[in-house]
């Protein structure tokens, strides 16, 4: 089974992915948290990467935080990618309704 | 129940895949597939449910909440609720019936938080679900998973709490149960109840509207709460925390997600509620304490992943 | 809860020794003594119970329940309630304000069954004991024995079940939740409820009017009957049988004697009602596991032995 | 302590009661079934007995099912005497909502 390197140029994080493991799977397994964690089913948006580099196979994710033309330019949920290549990603801002805005409002 | 409205009776889900849907919810929730519609959808119940379905699952590209529908006690409070919805200034939509199958008309409206809510009097009426109703068995064999009791409730996130509260308690007869009120007496997230159930629909505030947290299914006990994290486990599904307390309703609880994201919880036991109570509040000093009892802190995810 | 009967709200029991009495319901069910009067009555309630009492002990030369009680929603409701019940031809007796301390004033009736019920609005609310109503614990430590829930229903024997269930269903708007039918036909045991409970009042047909079977109390688990079990042979109180299943509600239950004979129930579980549910039948032919859903036989005391 | 013998002259069972125990405690101790076990506290009028010889004291006993014309006969309940002597007893028939009636209209 062939395994890639996953480099996150956001936070200098490196992990390895097996084929057919979604990248956050792979990050989590390795207890690293340089992406946030939410619905593990490309639902939510809450693990929002940019691919710089390499390829990799889309699951179903939700057109509304992973539109197709995002999509085309490697904005994508790391929960529903599946490397065939190494990859490097970087972080993206959070949806929206971030948390801080909810924060303040229930402190 | 003072005016008509019984208990939630259905909502409907979208998801991304409907056949890891469908085994999701009837695989590990142990929700039993009633019918489908040339719409595609897929209609479930659980086993305790007289009626014919109680989710609804809507393919779609975008997972979420498309409404939440709420049995009356008949036609005639149907009648009554929908005028005092316009004479309040709600709109509501017509759906005539058998757009969901054996569902009789239902009348939806959307709330000021974003939220879709369907009234409705009739659906097919099947009895519980492998049981007779005549020298009834405790429970029945062959079900599946967590072996779902009944669909309880949902929590949704959005604006305008307040309006919200108006509609549901003044006009749709709901009684406050549990609130939880920041250092302004501003009331963050509402819990209502129709009956004796501590919610049967919640709110917290959130800027987006329209965003669903969690549609929650009850169970019997404790002991099947831990059976159903271990099934979490066994079937490598998306958790999100538990199984622990909830300060809120003080239920026993476990959060998981389906495989399009949307938050699922089961519970169990928890408090009652009758119109004569006065509602619990927590402060938002001790909203951790009040959402996950035990750890006494938020997961960021319980205020944030939605769908 | 459709005229507003929304609750059990009270029973009054009669015993023997009131010492003996409000040890075996403090230390033993666990509920909390909360007020005496000057006729030597002793009030006492559960924990989750927001009203300042729910059983009254009274001493007598035989032990059996003098009333029971049940809470409306407001006094408009009471008002509608006593006119309803005196056009149906029910005689009420007015019980002023405060002859039970601190509760507002009692419409008395006695159905045909020769069981004395009341009717009330108002009692003192006293919040749930031991647990604020902001940011309220789980439970409040430092409760007794059986720790007690809520007082929950009582069961009584008597004749002309029909004319009962006439002024329980189509004046006081409560619902058949379950039933059993001798082979005529002839309901013989009916289970009433007036909101999601499976029963807030129950009769089994016999002959002699005004018997009193139970008053039941209920638990939060099956964990909790076991303990009741347990606590029941430790302090040597006299058993009748359990911890076992009921058929009927479906409850988990144990069954034992308070020190005057009365009988008392403690249980948990069991089906949830509502409007829409047609009732749930169980035909004379299986009457043993109706009543005891493991055994399926009854113990002759079940039907017998009464106060 | 002081053990006296019950005999009941209705079902030719005998059994001994210590001294502070009721005949029916001490008849359910033998596993014997002579007289029947209702409530145990005086209440239900179960456990009705006629006492023919010897003598006792009562516990509180429902005045319905034991009233004071009753007792002086030597009518109690079971549950709620405690011999001073050997006692001799007979079984009386049961109160008026006796088992029978009931069973035939639930059968």
């Amino acid at each position: 089974m062939a395994v890639f390197q996953v480099v996150n140029r956001t936070t200098g994080d490196h992990f390895t992915c097996q084929e057919g493991q979604s990248v956050l799977k792979a990050m989590e397994q390795r207890d690293l948290k340089c992406v946030p964690v939410g619905c593990r089913g490309g639902g939510c948006g809450f693990c929002k990467i940019q691919v710089l580099e390499g390829h990799f196979e889309c699951g179903k994710m939700s057109k509304r935080h992973a539109p197709p033309e995002a999509v085309e330019k490697g904005e994508v949920l790391a929960c529903r990618i599946y490397p065939l290549t190494d990859l490097i990603i970087e972080c993206v801002p959070l949806p929206e309704a971030a948390p801080a805005k909810q924060t303040t409002k229930n402190r | 129940m003072k005016k008509g409205v019984m208990r939630p009776g259905h909502v409907q889900i979208r998801v991304l895949d409907m056949d890891e849907a469908v085994k999701h919810y009837t695989d590990l929730l142990g929700m039993i597939e009633t019918d489908r519609d040339d719409q595609g959808r897929v209609y479930l119940k659980a086993w305790t449910e007289v009626d014919k379905f109680s989710l609804v699952l809507r393919e779609a590209d975008e997972p979420g909440c498309d409404f939440m529908g709420f049995k009356v006690v008949d036609e005639a409070a149907l009648n009554q609720l929908e005028k005092d919805l316009v004479d309040y200034g709600v709109g509501v939509e017509q759906i005539p019936a058998e757009e969901l199958k054996d569902c009789g008309r239902r009348v939806r409206f959307t709330v000021p938080s974003g939220h879709a809510f369907e009234l409705y009097a009739d659906k097919k009426y099947t009895g519980k679900w492998g049981v007779s109703s005549v020298n009834p068995e405790a429970w029945p064999r062959g079900l599946q998973g967590m072996k779902a009791v009944r669909f309880d409730h949902c929590l949704f996130y959005g604006p305008e709490l307040a309006a919200v509260y108006d509609i549901f308690v003044n006009v749709l007869g709901f009684h406050l149960a549990e609130q939880v009120l920041d250092p302004e007496g501003t009331r963050v997230a509402q819990f209502l109840t129709v009956s004796m159930k501590e919610h049967d629909v919640a709110f917290i505030h959130h800027e987006e509207k329209g965003k669903f947290h969690h549609a929650s299914f009850y169970l019997d006990t404790w002991e099947a709460v831990l059976r159903a994290a271990d099934l979490i486990s066994m079937t490598d599904t998306s958790i999100d925390i538990g199984p622990t307390r909830h300060g809120l309703t003080h239920g026993q609880t476990i959060y998981f997600f389906d495989p399009s994201g949307n938050r699922n919880e089961v519970f169990c036991g928890g408090d009652y509620f009758y119109p004569d109570h006065k509602p619990v509040t927590w402060k938002t000093e001790e909203l951790g304490k009040a959402i996950f009892y035990h750890d006494r802190v938020l997961n960021e995810r319980f205020m944030t992943v939605l769908t």
